[in-house]
């Protein structure tokens, strides 16, 4: 058997990106085995839950290498757990696939880690070209302060000179606040803010699109990559989400893909197998976890061998490999492999998503 | 020359004066008792000389200094000692562990010596370990040292509370009704006891009950009624003083006291 | 001042969110000295099992209902199971259960559920109401005419019916409540059936602003044990204005001083009310003579 | 909760004893890994048996004071060119400190006013590390050098693994704090704060000076905390703001209570039993969670001195 | 009215009733006389259901107690005024009283109240104070008074002059007189024996967890040994 073991946060406070991509790593495993596995072996999965905790995750992380002796493990579902457990893998030299937003994970490159998610930095990039050809300069921000929020607003505001726009108001919200008013009452206040952005994930921007509705502040509202599933829609209740804008991956969308869309198959494939599976929508944070599973099958099926240096140079060698998230190509300098096109700029409409590019 | 000089003490709670315009003195190796019916602030006297309640008004002074208002550990290390009417027992330590807390002042070093066992430390500990057996011996708690203190009986108890205040080696003992829950020949024991104390020289401070013992130990009697001191003498005058009588022993229990005196 | 005010309405808001939870907690306190950390997941259950049983086609009011007595049933069931076996145990054993039961809790709610956030209808829609140029959703006033009540019930419940002081006697001194006559186990048995349906109804009214999924119950009980500490543990009127008083504290520091510091800030002033009142603002002092 | 069945000796015989001999039967250095957290939760704990055991005062923040130690180590060699050991001693200064400044306001309070302030200082220190990004890394943490211990003692022969290293090093230090806070124990000091955990009022009267005898205790248990943040930092070479978290902070007390807060090889089998469990259960893999709550409640009801003292109690029970 | 045989009882592994035989005939005054920690009120601790019983028998007018629980004997008319008072600290003069009758709820409670109060007129001063804050003897006025607010047929009283003022005292005993007078049964644990079998019609002495000598209080009250163990005269 081919051993992979996986570390992910399918509870606690990540828990609704950790538990997504769990319970695809175990569909597709299984589909993989029915199939006849992988060069004629048969995939063997662990999962851990750490609970988004990054001190059980690098234990974790040390049973997979030490005890379990896998081959390649995928996992680290926040930026924190993954950081946490790069040193484990880099040190006993197995190939390890990150599902966390951060682009520290892969940059500066580390010969074993790579990662599947979208950098914050693009999601960023995605929505300030956006911005600019709506010709809007001057911005509020309001983020959530757990580490999706507090990282994609360093990586906004790193990049954020490049488009020209100016952020005029930067307030913050807790993970588990249920009121975020005062905050956007502020924004509302300062003159001269055209559009409003909220790195976050959860229920926070839910909870803002809602009071932003309230507050009738009549802005556009960007929203994150971290919402992208159609729960959040029905959280923020269609109404207070009309309008509402952000950069989404295929998988959102699978339906409206054109025909002629490279990734329409794959993500209508998964899509379709997920919500049959486990009966609930799919979302985003699935789709991370299938493209790792994918690319590490992938580089295994070319390795030929479950050595997990082979592996690594095989993963390193993956080009053109379609995933949910965009098309893959690695090299030596990129362990991400995705370019902006692989973002869509969807907004909200009556309920549902469209794409607005 | 006084050891405890009391003047004019006062507190007052949510507006009734509890206690009122107290005074008295103490003498080194005297007895004296205060007296009064229930409620009349015996009780909350001894809080206030021992510096567990603020005095709102007056003035205690321990040998010439003024330690009104001083916290009762302070008070502790003038050589002020005390028992409790309800009992303040360590319950989780053992009959022995109780009085050897009751040496803390004498065997009290640095944190770093007691983190790191210096000998020195540990010859403390020995110290008023072995002084702490010979304490509980003289109370009669000898052949329980080692029981959990939670598990004696009441009479025990208030008995352990003795050890543990003379362990401090006091030169004022405040005892409150130290004979409560104690039949008539234990009562006596206690009385023994203190009286053996006050030979040493320690002044007593007593609050009883128990007239027969009030009347048999004590130099000097205070009579409290309302938070007033109303009255104040020898044992003999005050068994017979009618206001004492009337508001305090009843004329039933003081036939009773003449009968036996 | 349109801002004030709108700070002032949203720290009205959430302190009633609060002041609800904080409310849950003074039953089984003021019956048994315990913090119950478990009551945070009460008004999870409340909020996921309203979700559940409307999603699966019930009106409303009926899954709320349903909601709200079966997690009266939990908070019985987990005084029958955990509780009572372990009496006598010291406090801190007593606290360490209810942590074990909200951790369980929440396990089984992941699994008979499921760990995705919901959300269900406003009673009242959605439209905002306009006042002095702030506004304020419908549903709050829900929740602050909930916490009214609930406070109402409570100080009555206390302070007016035998049963409320035998309640705060079995609490006092249990030996001396039975030897009185108060059968201590249904007691208990009660004050858990009322906290815990006290909880659900604040996860049913607080669901639609707060929104709810298996793990809110921490942060939610632990802002209500700031606000009933605050306020002074076991009064209700110590719950209810604590849990006003912390929402506004957060929605001010939020909106003049800095949104990341709001939750340090409320902290700070409970820091210095405590200082100053070391039973809170309501709480008794415990008179015990030496 | 006499510690009647643990003289001295005897309980660091056998913690010495455990710790030098369990690896005979470690099958992968995996198992050195779980080890040395239980050490490093274990001296927590035992910081806390000063504080709750002893002294009977409860504290849900002193994940706070690891989170002090946990950053000296991050944050002290890059900003202040001190060698990571030197920063974790510098963090335990810091945590004494603080402990020394809060305690005094803190301590006067009681029971679970008591609880609620000391959270509150964990809470704020934990928010102070996440919002603090630009010198903390924010939520997502930062990287903490390394101590180099292990490269010294190469140089002199010894050559331990890095699990092996941290499983040896934690264990000894935590031996060094058991020893130390038994000591305390049937000191003075000790005896001055199991009696204030008795009875406040007796205690003053028999000369305890309350107040700075809580704060004693207190300022030990931070460092206790600190030094084991300090020790989890450097063994991980990462650190989150989690480390400090609320969470962090009742884990420790769970941990102290659930083997028995009065015994210091009981709190210490519980940080063991805490450590290990959630590795043991990921067999029941959703299931977990709802072990994990079943078995606290268990432990508590059926034990409800916590784990050793009610077995030590059967058993001696049964000897009678 | 109140029968007892062969009561074991234990703290732990210790044992400190070892077979206690003793009755109490309606309407008479038993009392237990016996030095500290002779087990007295683990034996009122017993008979009231807060201490467990691990061998013997309890019976009750006829019905046998030893598994009724302890809130459930109050319904049957057993009262207890314990020792350390065990009042409700928290909660004030008035509402300890209002709990004492905590079965009843009809106008008798006040009267009964009223009649604590004629008893005891310090209590009714004191009557909104929080119970904690009085003195020990009010205290212990408190507890005798509560345990009478649950209209008892048989009343256990552990030590009820103890804090008490002389003048109390002699109340105390008196107040134990007029309850027979009024039918109410009477088991009343003393240090002050000399006052206990004066008002007493029988006695028990117990040693060490046994019933050593038992027989009408005025025989036991001129008993040589009990006048020089007890009475120490
Ligand atoms: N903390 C307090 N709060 C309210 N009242 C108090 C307090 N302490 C004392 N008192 C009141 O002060 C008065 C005196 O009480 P104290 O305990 O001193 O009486 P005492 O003389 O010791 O009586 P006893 O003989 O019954 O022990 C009482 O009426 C009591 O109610
Ligand atoms: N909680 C307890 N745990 C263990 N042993 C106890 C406990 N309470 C009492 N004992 C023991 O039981 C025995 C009887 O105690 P009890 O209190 O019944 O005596 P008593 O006759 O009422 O004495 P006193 O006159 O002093 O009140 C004593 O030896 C005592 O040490
Ligand atoms: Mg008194
Ligand atoms: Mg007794």
């Amino acid at each position: 058997d081919i051993k992979i073991g996986a570390t992910l946060s399918e509870t606690g406070p990540a828990s609704f990106l950790g538990d997504p991509e769990a319970k695809t790593l175990k569909m597709l495993v299984e589909e993989i085995n029915a199939a006849g596995g992988v060069n004629g072996e048969k995939i063997d999965l662990i999962v851990y839950d750490d609970g988004g905790d990054p001190n059980k995750a690098r234990t974790f992380a040390t049973r997979l290498v030490e005890d379990d002796e896998v081959v390649a493990v995928i996992g680290g579902t926040t930026t924190g757990t993954s950081m946490a457990i790069i040193p484990v893998f880099e040190d006993a030299e197995i190939p390890f696939i990150s599902l966390a937003g951060a682009i520290e994970i892969i940059d500066p490159v580390r010969p074993f880690t790579f990662k599947t998610p979208h950098t914050d930095r693009m999601a960023c990039a995605k929505i300030f070209e956006d911005m600019k050809k709506a010709g809007i300069s001057k911005i509020g921000l309001i983020s959530g302060s757990d580490g999706f929020g507090a990282s994609m607003r360093k990586q906004c505001l790193e990049i954020i000179g490049e488009y020209g726009i100016e952020v005029l108001a930067d307030e913050t919200y807790g993970p588990t606040d249920a009121d975020m008013t005062p905050q956007l009452t502020n924004i509302k206040g300062k003159d001269g803010v055209q559009a409003v952005l909220n790195p976050g994930f959860g229920q926070g921007p839910a909870i803002v699109t809602r009071n932003y509705a309230q507050l009738t502040v009549g802005l556009p509202l960007y929203q994150s990559h971290g919402v992208a599933s159609d729960g959040f829609i029905e959280l923020a209740g269609a109404e207070a989400a009309e309008g509402v804008r952000l950069p989404g991956t295929a998988l959102l969308v699978a339906g409206l893909l054109p025909e002629s869309d490279p990734q329409r198959a794959v993500v209508v494939a998964y899509k379709d197998a997920y919500e049959k599976a486990t009966g609930k929508p799919v979302s985003t944070f699935g789709g991370y976890a299938h493209d790792a599973l994918r690319i590490l099958v992938d580089a295994i099926t070319r390795a030929g061998s479950t050595e997990p240096s082979a592996i690594r140079d095989a993963i390193e060698g993956t080009s053109g490999l379609v995933g949910t998230t965009g098309t893959v190509t690695m090299t030596a300098e990129d362990h991400l492999g995705l370019d902006l096109s692989a973002f869509r700029m969807l907004q909200i409409e009556k309920g549902g998503w469209k794409i607005v590019e | 020359m006084s050891l405890l000089q009391i003047e004019g003490l006062g507190i007052d709670f949510g507006g009734v004066r509890a206690v009122n315009d107290v005074g008295f003195s103490l003498k080194p190796g005297e007895i004296v008792s205060v007296i009064g019916p229930n409620g009349a602030g015996k009780t909350t006297l001894f809080n206030m000389i021992s510096g567990v309640y603020a005095p709102a008004r007056g003035r205690v002074a321990l040998d010439g200094e003024d330690v009104t208002r001083m916290p009762p550990h302070q008070l502790a290390r003038r050589g002020l000692s005390r028992t409790f009417q309800n009992l303040q027992i360590f319950q989780s330590m053992s009959v022995l562990e109780n009085a050897v807390a009751g040496h803390h002042l004498h065997e009290r070093g640095s944190v770093f010596a007691d983190l790191f066992s210096l000998p020195a430390a540990r010859r403390r500990s020995r110290a008023s370990e072995e002084s702490a057996r010979a304490l509980l011996d003289r109370v009669g708690l000898g052949r329980a040292a080692e029981q959990e203190a939670g598990s004696l009986s009441y009479g025990a108890l208030k008995r352990l509370e003795i050890a543990r205040a003379l362990a401090l080696k006091p030169r004022v003992l405040l005892l409150d009704e130290p004979a409560a829950g104690c039949n008539a020949v234990e009562t006596e024991e206690i009385d023994h006891l203190i009286a053996k104390v006050a030979a040493e020289g320690v002044s007593i401070l007593l609050v009883e009950h128990d007239m027969k013992m009030v009347m048999r130990i004590s130099n000097h009697i205070v009579v409290l009624d309302h938070g007033e001191k109303i009255a104040e003498g020898e044992p003999a005058s005050i068994a017979r003083d009618p206001r004492v009588i009337e508001a305090y022993l009843g004329a039933q229990a003081a036939e009773a006291q003449n009968a036996d005196g | 001042m349109p801002e004030l005010l709108q700070f002032l309405l949203s720290g009205i808001t959430v302190g009633a969110v609060y002041a609800l939870v904080a409310l849950g907690f003074t039953i089984i306190y003021n019956a048994s000295d315990v913090v119950n950390f478990a009551q945070g997941e009460f008004v999870m259950l409340g909020g996921m099992i309203t979700f559940f049983a409307h999603a699966a086609g019930l009106p409303l009011p009926l899954a709320a209902l349903i909601a709200i007595i079966a997690t009266a049933g939990i908070g019985v069931a987990l005084n029958k199971l955990a509780i009572e076996p372990a009496r006598g145990a010291p406090v801190v054993s007593l606290i360490i259960i209810t942590i074990g039961a909200s951790i369980f809790i929440r396990g089984a709610t992941q699994l008979v559920f499921d760990k995705q956030i919901h959300r269900f209808p406003a009673f009242s829609g959605d439209q905002p109401i306009l006042i002095g140029g702030a506004t304020i959703l419908p549903q709050s006033l829900w929740v602050i005419a909930g916490a009214l009540a609930i406070f109402f019930c409570l100080w009555l419940f206390f302070t007016r019916t035998l049963i409320g002081r035998a309640v705060l006697a079995t609490a006092n001194n249990r030996i001396a409540a039975q030897l009185v006559g108060i059968n201590t186990n249904y007691v208990m048995t009660l004050s858990f059936a009322m906290s815990a349906a006290i909880g659900a109804l604040a996860g049913v009214l607080v669901t639609p602003i707060t929104l709810t999924s298996y793990d809110v119950g921490l942060a939610l009980a632990l802002k209500g044990f700031a606000a009933a500490m605050l306020g002074g543990m076991g009064n209700p009127k110590g719950a209810l204005v604590g849990g006003l008083l912390l929402g506004i504290l957060e929605a001010m520091t939020a909106g003049y001083i800095s949104s990341q510091y709001k939750d340090a800030a409320a902290f700070v002033v409970i820091l210095a009310v405590l200082f100053a009142m070391p039973q809170g603002l309501f709480g008794r002092k415990s008179t015990d003579r030496v | 909760m006499i510690m009647r069945l643990s003289s001295k000796a005897t309980t660091l015989l056998i913690l010495a004893a455990v710790i030098a001999i369990a690896p005979v039967f470690f099958p992968s250095s995996y198992y050195f890994r779980v080890g040395s957290l239980i050490f490093v939760n274990g001296l927590a704990v035992t910081g806390l048996v000063i504080l709750i055991g002893y002294a009977g005062q409860i504290s849900l923040g002193h994940a706070g004071f690891a989170g002090i130690g946990a950053y000296a180590c991050a944050l002290a060699p890059v900003h202040l060119g001190l060698h990571p050991a030197l920063a974790a001693v510098l963090g335990a200064a810091l945590s004494a400190a603080i402990a020394f400044l809060v305690g005094r306001p803190i301590l006067r309070l009681k029971g679970y006013y008591l609880a609620v302030a000391s959270l509150g200082f964990g809470i704020l220190v934990s928010m102070v590390l996440s919002n603090e990004a630009q010198l903390t890394g924010g939520p997502d943490g930062m990287a903490v050098p390394e101590l180099g211990l292990r490269a010294v003692l190469k140089a002199i022969g010894i050559d331990l693994s890095n699990t092996e290293f941290w499983y040896a090093f934690s264990g000894l230090v935590l031996v060094i704090g058991a020893w130390l806070a038994l000591n305390l124990y049937h000191s003075p000091t000790g005896r001055a704060l199991r009696a204030l955990h008795g009875s406040e009022v007796a205690a003053r009267t028999v000369g305890v000076d309350v107040a700075h005898y809580k704060l004693v205790a207190f300022v030990l248990s931070a460092v206790y905390a600190s030094v084991s943040g300090s020790l989890l930092a450097l063994q991980n070479k990462f650190i989150t703001p989690d480390v400090a978290g609320f969470m962090h902070s009742i884990e420790m007390v769970t941990m102290a209570v659930l083997g028995g807060a009065g015994s210091m090889l009981g709190a210490i089998l519980g940080a063991a039993i805490l450590t290990t469990l959630p590795q043991v259960l990921t067999v029941f893999q959703e299931y977990e969670q709802l072990m994990l709550g079943l078995v606290m409640m268990l432990v508590m009801i059926f034990m409800r001195e916590g784990l050793l003292p009610s077995i030590a109690r059967r058993i001696r029970g049964r000897a009678e | 009215m109140l029968t007892v045989e062969g009561l074991r009882s234990r703290y732990g592994r210790i044992e400190v009733l070892h077979g206690i035989d003793l009755d109490v005939a309606s309407g008479e005054i038993v009392t237990v006389v016996g030095a500290n920690g002779a087990g007295k009120t683990t034996l009122l601790k017993c008979l009231s259901g807060i201490q467990p019983v691990s061998a013997g028998s309890i019976v009750f007018r006829g019905e046998a107690l030893t598994t009724v629980p302890a809130h459930a004997r109050v319904r049957r008319g057993l009262a207890q005024s314990p020792e350390g008072r065990q009042i409700f600290t928290n909660l004030t003069v008035e509402e300890n009283l209002r709990l004492g009758a905590y079965l009843f709820s009809d106008d008798k409670v006040e009267r009964d109240r009223d009649d604590a109060f004629a008893m005891f007129p310090i209590l009714k001063e004191k009557r909104n104070l929080a119970a904690g804050g009085l003195s020990g003897g009010q205290q212990q006025m408190l507890a005798i008074a509560r345990a009478l607010m649950g209209r008892p047929s048989c009343l256990l009283l552990d030590e009820p002059s103890m804090g008490l003022a002389p003048i109390l005292v002699a109340q105390i005993f008196d107040v134990v007189k007029s309850l027979k007078a009024l039918g109410v049964t009477v088991l009343l644990v003393e240090q002050n024996a000399f006052g206990a079998l004066s008002v007493a019609d029988r006695g028990y002495v117990m040693e060490t967890g046994r019933i050593t000598m038992s027989g009408p209080a005025a025989e036991l009250i001129a008993d040589e040994r009990i006048r020089a163990a007890y009475l120490g005269i």
